[in-house]
């Protein structure tokens, strides 16, 4: 990717907007879905009681933070990796 | 979908109205897939002791359904809540979650 | 969707129905896998059982009502939340 | 596949044809994951005490080949029956049974 | 598929071609969530012991054996099915 | 991913270059994915007692990304020597493991 020309990397930024979209839309639909499965248990009622709703906010809350700290050692460990050590200092 | 508070943007060309409503297409049926799945998990029990659906198996998916669109909903408000406060996108540069 | 005109309209029906092929196809693959995985788990035989068909004939059965139910409710949600009631009757 | 009952219709383009046979295997491969993932599941037990393949596991992956196509000619011929005593397509606007 | 005449054989292998790679990398792709989930489940340290690095070499040669007699069956089996028998020989 | 030992020919054009860098970034996307699913699975318990992760997840999370690593790293290695010892292509004309 370091061989792209100026040119190229505007036609590839585009490229990648372009998938922008569709990467939120896929991780929005994840979240609910994890959401839905992992809360939403009782069907003696069509509506969502209060102890699911909560369990629903933390969920979507827990999720990002989880995806937001996997991003995070991802772009590190893959940037190690780029770099050829191979190796993270400490944990 | 609306409720996700997309839009806006003026004059749009008709080649992005349709690729519009393609991809609107496209993530109505990916969530009905999603709900497929989950209800039918959630409602069939996988021993199939008989073809039909019984009541309590039919009234189990239509309360899945709502509760779904319903979870759905909440989702989006919440995630709307934390842009507004941000004042701006959420997440970072890795947005999946897996499933 | 509703901004469409009528030549915009024609070009996406065009594009709804080369699709509708692929989602039939992932449909019967997905039908497939659930009644397998769900009816078959003895491996003493190579021959599907009787009873393992039967299995397999109700779950198809019941997969196909499944889909129909959960593709009703959905619609009428899906009605319910365009026209921003969000709200349904009565269950 | 032809034990789907598709194909008929006279006189396909070249582009037509290719793409039928790009469509048939893609759902080749499609089928062939979809079995991987499942006789893996049902005769590989997940613990590898040992790299190769012992003579239970073989047998259950052959036998499990053989379960797999005989439940696919099974669904397709209870899904044509259904379809000619309905006289027309199966299912509604969604089709999807999630996974 | 049996129609296709010369050029048009030629067109489609140049799909098949370009779709190798992607399958490929599905295949690997599959290969390490496989063994990662299966073999990697303690997290006390962040680096992978010895008794699970084995676990994943295993994990690695046994999947790849198994993909190997899959494939055999799968493609027997479909020969078998494209000439109408449905059915094959003695296990 | 230069891990898995890809890369080489000489002088590739524009679109070959563009295409590749795509390639490399679905391929970077997806096993962020997976890893996403896996390590959500392996370290935040589906109870959700709290929305912010404690310390034991968050260190949990950290490890597992390494861990995850680590076992691409060994997979690769694996999988290269045994192409050389064999002299060509691993794998027959049907490649999937499922999930």
């Amino acid at each position: 990717m370091e061989a792209l020309n100026a040119n190229e990397q505007r036609e590839f930024a585009a490229i990648m907007e372009r998938r922008q979209m569709k990467d939120f839309m896929t991780m929005y639909s994840n979240l609910v879905q994890r959401c839905f499965d992992d809360c939403i248990n009782d069907f003696t009622s069509k509506a969502v009681s209060s102890k699911e709703e909560t369990c629903v906010s933390r969920c979507v809350d827990k999720s990002l933070k989880t995806s937001e700290r996997l991003g995070q050692r991802f772009a590190e460990q893959n940037q190690a990796m780029m770099q050829g050590t191979g190796q993270m200092g400490g944990i | 979908m609306s409720f996700l508070g997309f839009g806006g943007a003026a004059q749009p060309t008709s080649a992005q109205k349709i690729a519009a409503a393609e991809q609107e297409l496209e993530m109505i049926t990916d969530m009905f897939n999603r709900l497929s799945n989950s209800c039918t998990k959630k409602c069939i029990p996988p021993d199939y002791k008989e073809g039909d659906l019984n009541k309590g198996e039919s009234v189990c998916l239509d309360r899945c359904v709502a509760k779904f669109f319903e979870v759905n909903v909440k989702v989006s408000e919440q995630m709307q809540n934390m842009q507004a406060s941000r004042g701006g996108a959420a997440g970072g540069a890795f947005g999946g979650f897996g499933q």
